[in-house]
């Protein structure tokens, strides 16, 4: 039955993660960017949150709680309004974990997951992302071949959250098994150190400064216990969706901020004796800026639904990544906009946002609810 | 509990609906297009038939079962499916309308009764709605039209343009018009007050039907009131002029029309892209979610777009109907779904011609008339601008005056 | 050297085409559209005026003129100011004349272009499109076959103006010689009567109702003289391209037209008190419109110069055209929303502007100068 | 005749700062870029002894060679090429800049003559531009900086920000600041007038240079008059203050250097499209001009459209340059460049960013630096609205008060 009201564990979630985001997050924000680092101190109490370890079994470290891909999106969309970066370093451990929740095999879920919990910030982290112009998830360059002692691993990755201190990789590739697509993406368990596994130099982006993401390179024979969920399940469709709502659920707290702090920087400026969100030009703007980032949210949450109902979600996921992206660009476009040169300059965040914003269309697999 | 599946009953129905759009609505879409002035007697005729007879099995209005908490939303899918069918043909079907909205929103209980109990028999009818006036178009307040007490009547004057089926309600059959009128000038919009003018009442006729770009089968008229006096019973709600109480009513009666406005632009746009996703369905073409611009066409992405932003055109307006079936304030919300679907549907349609070519063009498919079709919906029931300004104003926290 | 002053036998052509436009052919735009036809005095007229004739040899009826393609778009976008359908229908002679004069033999110009010149309007045309709904004009499935007595011609095609009364026809069609794209495209001059050329019925369209167009349907042997310009010349390209500068400018003209109009009804048009034009919202949209339409003319012109020198603009002439299309249906279609509801009635002439505009997009070889 | 080809010497010496581009800039471009307030000496030195050269050589400022009849389309064409290596380093030349466009356009001959020479020998200097102020932007009439006379001199009070080169012309070379300050409060704008405040005069400061989200090598100041003290004859052209003139030198102004900040633009934008072009040529991508979308891929079509949009904003930039050149009055047309180019640029650049994906985002290549100096297009020298708003006035015949 049609509904577009949160449960009261949702909107509670949505409350705390808020004003987290609001309270702690924002304000460190700008300097994290400038600095290209983040304060331990705030991701130990973002952890805090239990946001990574919810769904994780209480014996395995977690709190046992039941898996949400839409709780999860309302939750990113707080901390990404906060900051993007910083959100993308707090759920880096779920990158690892919640795919080895929802298709590890248990042995594979009872070695790994106490890895991605406990009261310290685990770093642990996953790769995706190849570095090429034309990255298509459906198509890694990345190989893995069946050998006799297992699988060789290789290729090179790309935007690798956390990498440089990451004790355990999930690492996404194809398996030459004569399947194609979806079907043929595994993801493969690397342990730091592995034989094989060269850290790249720390990544520099036009955004997400502050968010320390590396590039790997995989020249790796590995057991033959290492490939998540083992041969046969077939899972790269749902986990690449479930990553594509989470971006979608950042875009739109991305947007929001911007355009709450354009809205806001509207009322105040004067120009021509009125303020200028009394001119229609502005005020068009921020109302599109609005009505957009409505419709954004609703289509994250739709495609978070279906996964929560259990489908894949691929069309559902992927168009409301490719919309929020878009919403997401163009809102945090306009909020520089509408600040003129003062957007410009790094005194006030939107530049800051226009830079992550531009991220979106660009990433995927750095974030999973 | 969030969720985006519409109730069983709500999908059986809209089925039953749908069925009507294809098995009597896109038979003769063609030809209502084509002899404008034309009335689909038989088309009428059924849907008339068959709301007196839900009717009279206890069934809601054009709704039909439905579960209460979801009226508003239940009538959105409805009205998709029906425009779906044919836009223009929707709007002629008999019944309320418009007019019955008014009454709804600022009649009296004993008013309700007495103006609409004509619906429940005898020949099709229907109710229309008059507000816009040859001087202004989407600024109400600007009115004119007036409304002098005279004894036991109101006696109005002015000239309404833009009055969908007036020439059924007040000619073609024993229907009513109700029309916007200022009781006192100097009051501004709280002076605007709705007047029920009956069918055959002297002093008001029709004096222009107009042609139209697209949705044909419905009459546009215009009409005169000279010297027209009504009885004062006929005035909705209270005669009291209270500051903006007058246009509250227009407002509320937007507030719950715009989001059907908003159903039928989406069905419009689906009906394209139905048409468009069948032919390359024929074609063997496969539309791929998600895979990079450097392997995707130009078409694939056209093709997704469409389908995105009637999606999220769709969502907000569920969600518009969705608040007001639970009796939250939805004008922000309403907004933003007719702004969306008004123009959400006109870019759906006006590529959807493109990408079919000469196919896309010709009056052999409707596809071509579903463009003139659409692009009414970024028109009335308030412009796109017009949409705009209120979302603007609503997120702001300006009143009409600050912002304008 | 960098210039934008057209010459003064240009302004010229301009001002008498612009003035027909206006003071003739404007005012018989609509009821042209209600009828589905188009008075025969207003296009004998018109004829007088020697757009379709000017760059034909005096000796085979023609005015001797040096032909321009820069010219002749600066003439057809004061005519399609005017009216889209009439001027189509007014240009449709030179569709047929301008590729024989202009890659025809001598035979063939001798031959065939005293068909297309004289004092009365000349019922000649041209067949390029084809009833698919992804026509491409670099790749027709209307084919030519080489025989003994000279070749075959097999398909169908659409929109034909004229092609109810046309006394010869320029027919496209792909030459199966084994060379692709442009080089195999040829003109075939077929004669009203051959056998095996059959007329569809008048076509019904969105837009250009006024315009008779038809459809075609070809089964053909043709004598060998019956391919212009002999097999080995190649000219598919340029003639393309001479063509979709007509339609830009076209466009340019029908934007105009929608642009004007609307301008002048938001500057009397009063609501809240004032006329709308004042209000940014309307007043923003004009700027815009007046702008693209400055940009799309300018790349119209800089596709003519190119063609005039002797390329064959392939990129210029599809890039004017893309953009010219699509700002002529971006600006019809907010003249019709500033317009409003008035917009929408078929009392003023917007809507058909929307209508007609839409077909550019569609529309191939329907026009060229 | 109307003609789209550069001269043969235009061309030429546009080959002559394509060198520059390529060997000076690019390869000190993210150096720059990284060390915001770090001064690129070797550059700057190298481009005032190359100016010097050329001046001592007879030939014309920054634009050397040239037909005297294509002045500003000539500096059109190179500007681009200097921005297409890289737009703050281009800010950051030194030379008369914006400062130096004021006394051309409002000085006296004597004027001129006097603060220009300087330009002609010794160290690096810089005229820069002082009009906007921290609670007026775009508004320029809204300037609240004072200029009272005292006896021999003005007294400027207030405080200038988004000063391009305002530290270089004040602390860091001999040069000075145009200051746009009102001489009569109630006279709005016609009391605004220029001034030029040299380097070292006592009372001006520069008290803060901001950081940016590109053009880095360009600073920025923001500047302090307290009690700035400057003779009489350093207010340029007349102190009369007639109604309007003060603000036409403003314009006047504005009408010349928008087609070239548009030129600028352009340069930026060109930068990006060439490296998504080299970019698929390397991956034997062809991009297929006028075929049907479903053929081509989003990707050549995304490529197309920007190519366009870019050549579409160049043209709408060299027209308003001819004119300037052939003496028509342009202020439409430089707006119209200016907006098309300032909005297509922004475009362009995200778009490509995009495009090359990870490669976009990273910082191991330009392109994303090309995005984030793009942006400063569409709102310096007149943001995409005031742009829009002018181009509205002139084609509605507007005046300033009538569509604000």
């Amino acid at each position: 039955m049609i509904d577009f009201e949160l449960s009261d564990e949702q909107k509670m979630v949505r409350e705390t993660v808020g004003a987290f985001a609001r309270e702690r997050i924002r304000p460190a924000a700008r300097q994290a960017d400038e600095s290209e680092s983040i304060p331990q101190e705030l991701i130990q109490q973002a952890w805090q949150l239990g946001l990574g370890r919810e769904p994780i079994p209480e014996e395995l470290g977690g709190f046992g709680g039941k898996r949400s891909v839409l709780t999860g999106a309302v939750a990113v969309e707080e901390l990404a309004y906060g900051d993007l970066a910083i959100a993308l370093h707090i759920m880096t451990p779920a990158l690892f974990a919640f795919p080895i929740l929802e298709v590890g095999t248990d042995e594979q879920r009872r070695t790994y997951l106490p890895l991605a919990t406990g009261d310290e910030f685990p770093f642990v982290t996953a790769a995706l992302m190849e570095p090429r112009f034309d990255f298509d998830p459906t198509a890694l360059t990345t190989r893995a071949r069946k050998i006799a002692s297992g699988f060789t691993l290789h290729g090179a990755k790309c935007f690798v959250p956390l990498a440089g201190e990451a004790r355990a990789f999930l690492v996404y590739a194809q398996l030459e098994n004569g399947a194609h697509g979806f079907d043929s993406v595994k993801a493969f368990i690397v342990e730091r150190g592995a034989k094989g596994l060269s850290l790249g130099e720390r990544e520099k982006n036009m955004g997400l400064k502050a968010l320390a993401s590396y590039e790997l390179a995989l020249d790796l024979e590995l057991g033959p216990e290492s490939i998540v969920g083992g041969e046969d399940s077939s899972y790269g469709a749902r986990l690449l969706s479930e990553s594509r709502v989470a971006l979608s659920a950042m875009a739109v707290g991305v947007a929001k901020a911007a355009f709450e702090y354009s809205r806001d920087y509207a009322k105040e400026r004067h120009a021509f004796g009125a303020p200028i969100a009394t001119k229609q030009a502005i005020a068009f703007m921020l109302a599109e800026m609005a009505l957009e980032i409505e419709a954004s949210r609703l289509l994250a949450w739709q495609a978070a639904v279906a996964l929560d109902k259990g489908g894949d979600a691929i069309k559902e996921a992927s168009c409301a990544k490719n919309y929020a992206s878009s919403v997401a660009l163009k809102v945090a476009d306009n909020a520089v906009q509408i600040l003129g040169g003062h957007g410009y300059i790094r005194e006030h965040p939107v530049e800051m946002w226009l830079r992550n914003a531009r991220g979106f269309a660009i990433l995927e697999g750095v974030a999973i609810v | 509990m969030v969720d985006f599946e519409l109730e069983p009953q709500i999908i059986e129905r809209a089925k039953f609906y749908h069925t009507i759009a294809e098995t009597m609505m896109r038979p003769i879409s063609r030809y209502y297009d084509e002899h404008e002035h034309e009335e689909p007697q038989e088309f009428l005729q059924a849907m008339w038939r068959g709301a007196l007879a839900e009717r009279a099995s206890g069934q809601q209005g054009e709704g039909g079962q439905r579960s209460q908490t979801a009226r508003t939303l239940a009538t959105a899918v409805f009205v998709e499916e029906l425009c779906w069918g044919d836009a223009g043909l929707f709007l002629s079907i008999p019944g309320p309308g418009l007019g019955g909205a008014a009454i709804a929103a600022a009649g009296t209980p004993e008013q309700k009764e007495r103006f609409l109990a004509r619906f429940k028999s005898g020949e099709p009818k229907w109710g229309a709605m008059a507000i816009t006036e040859p001087g202004c178009g989407s600024d109400s307040a600007a009115i004119t039209t007036t409304a002098r007490r005279e004894g036991d009547y109101w006696v109005l004057n002015g000239t309404k343009i833009f009055c969908t089926s007036g020439q059924r309600a007040l000619e073609k059959s024993d229907g009513f018009v109700v029309v916007w009128a200022t009781v006192d000038k100097n009051a501004g919009r709280a002076g605007i007050k709705p007047f029920v003018v009956e069918h055959g009442t002297p002093g008001v006729s029709v004096i222009r039907v107009e042609n139209k770009l697209g949705i044909r089968a419905s009459d546009t008229a215009a009409i005169l009131l000279d010297n027209c006096r009504v009885p004062l019973d006929h005035l909705l709600g209270s005669p009291e002029v209270k500051p903006e109480r007058g246009f509250k009513d227009v407002m509320a009666t937007f507030d719950a029309t715009r989001p059907i406005v908003a159903a039928m632009a989406i069905g419009v746009g689906r009906a394209a892209l139905d048409f468009v996703r069948d032919f390359l369905k024929e074609q063997k073409i496969e539309i791929r979610y998600g895979i990079r611009p450097s392997r995707m066409t130009a078409l694939e992405r056209d093709f997704i777009e469409m389908e995105t932003e009637l999606q999220a055109a769709r969502l907000l307006t569920w969600r518009a109907c969705w608040m007001l079936d639970r009796g939250m304030r939805n004008s922000l919300e309403a907004s933003m779904a007719k702004a969306k679907a008004g123009l959400a549907v006109t870019r759906v349609t006006q590529k959807a011609v493109e990408l079919m070519g000469p196919l896309g063009y010709s009056r052999k498919y409707l596809l071509e008339k579903w463009m003139r079709d659409a692009k009414i919906n970024d028109i009335y029931e308030g412009t796109q601008q017009i949409n705009l300004l209120i979302i603007a104003r609503r997120i702001l926290g300006y009143s009409s005056k600050e912002l304008r």
